[in-house]
């Protein structure tokens, strides 16, 4: 059984969208999992481009999850 | 082949970047006698039109372990890119007014190609690799967010 | 298209250009609240190596009538050519040490990739097209004339 | 016959290689005879590398020379 602890760390638009930075899952078999539930909780995220960071670095794929990690929910940069 | 060029370096300064702040990091370089050109990009906040108001200020936000981590890749794959002498890289975080900078890169070089070259590419991949928010806060207090294009 | 952009304006400044003066260009520009992008280029006397000696600091002088018509027609192109909001650009005459800066071109745009073009394109014309010379003082008091290449 | 009065003026190596910052000359017929005529005055110029500004314009062909003008002779830029 996984037991695995996901920190989900929400940023910009999406902190409003949420209203949340933060929360934790666990038992998350992987990073598509993790959307899906997020997508349950925030129905408002399905509407929403956002890029998604493992432990800092950008994914473009399904990653599976084991052990403990950090996922970020990023919308349109702005910097600059 | 440069000084800390391994070192994470914090690039965020809380408010805007002053004027007197560049000088400063100009003025620091007149020791460096082998530089012969400077290469200085500034992004300035604009006062916008938006849902007919106008942008009062910018409330910036970062992941900031992130962004650390993608600046010192910017900046390693910069200097193994380009000849420069130096880089110094400053992003706000916080309330930037209308009128007032929020971005400041800094590169030199003995010729100018190469501060020229790598001052610009920074800044390209800063608005597009850098993990950082923008709230524009209009004038009747409602808030549109910023997007790079 | 810009406000003086008919008048001829005098480019050049006694001595080197001081981070002071430069700070004081940048800050003038917060009352311009269309402005989202500075870019800045400045050029440093370095203390090559000549004829085995080093250069201690450059003596510039020009055909200052033949050069603000030469700076005008670029002012003029350059605004034709590109979407500035603003120009500015300083050049030394008489003595500038190692180290200190005697160019200095300033361009500003609403956004940011008309400033950073027009500004190194500027950088281009003032070496090839200005008629400004360099004499080079070595650290044994002989000289040698610069050129730009 | 030509009366006209044509103002020499010397930039960068060149004041040292000839010793001035200006001359006049006189009935000139054309901008190569003025050349001719300094190169004279001045044999080091042959050797030198310079472009010549006709009433601060450059000019790359022979021009007659009718009335008052400024020839100056421009050496190698180091502007920058």
């Amino acid at each position: 059984m996984n037991t695995n602890k996901i920190s989900i760390l929400f940023f910009g638009q999406l902190t409003e969208l949420t209203g949340k930075t933060e929360l934790e899952l666990s038992g998350i078999e992987d990073t598509l999992a993790a959307q899906e539930i997020l997508k349950d909780l925030f129905p408002k995220l399905g509407q929403t481009p956002y890029l998604l960071a493992l432990d800092r670095e950008i994914i473009h794929e399904n990653i599976p999850l084991k052990g403990n990690h950090t996922l970020a929910l990023l919308p349109p940069y702005a910097g600059g | 082949m440069t000084m800390n060029s391994h070192r994470i370096r914090n690039i965020f300064i809380q408010g805007p970047i002053s004027a007197a702040f560049i000088a400063e990091k100009i003025a620091a370089h007149a020791v460096k006698l082998n530089i012969g050109g400077h290469s200085i990009f500034l992004g300035q906040v604009r006062a916008d039109q938006k849902e007919n108001q106008e942008v009062l200020c910018i409330e910036y936000t970062t992941y900031e372990e992130m962004a650390l981590d993608v600046m010192h890749k910017i900046r390693q794959e910069i200097f193994d890119q380009y000849e420069l002498t130096c880089l110094h890289i400053y992003h706000s975080l916080g309330t930037v007014k209308a009128g007032e900078i929020s971005l400041f890169v800094f590169t030199s070089s003995i010729h100018r190609k190469p501060a020229i070259d790598a001052c610009s590419e920074i800044v390209e991949r800063i608005k597009k690799e850098l993990p950082v928010w923008g709230k524009e806060i209009l004038s009747d207090q409602t808030h549109v967010w910023k997007e790079n294009k």
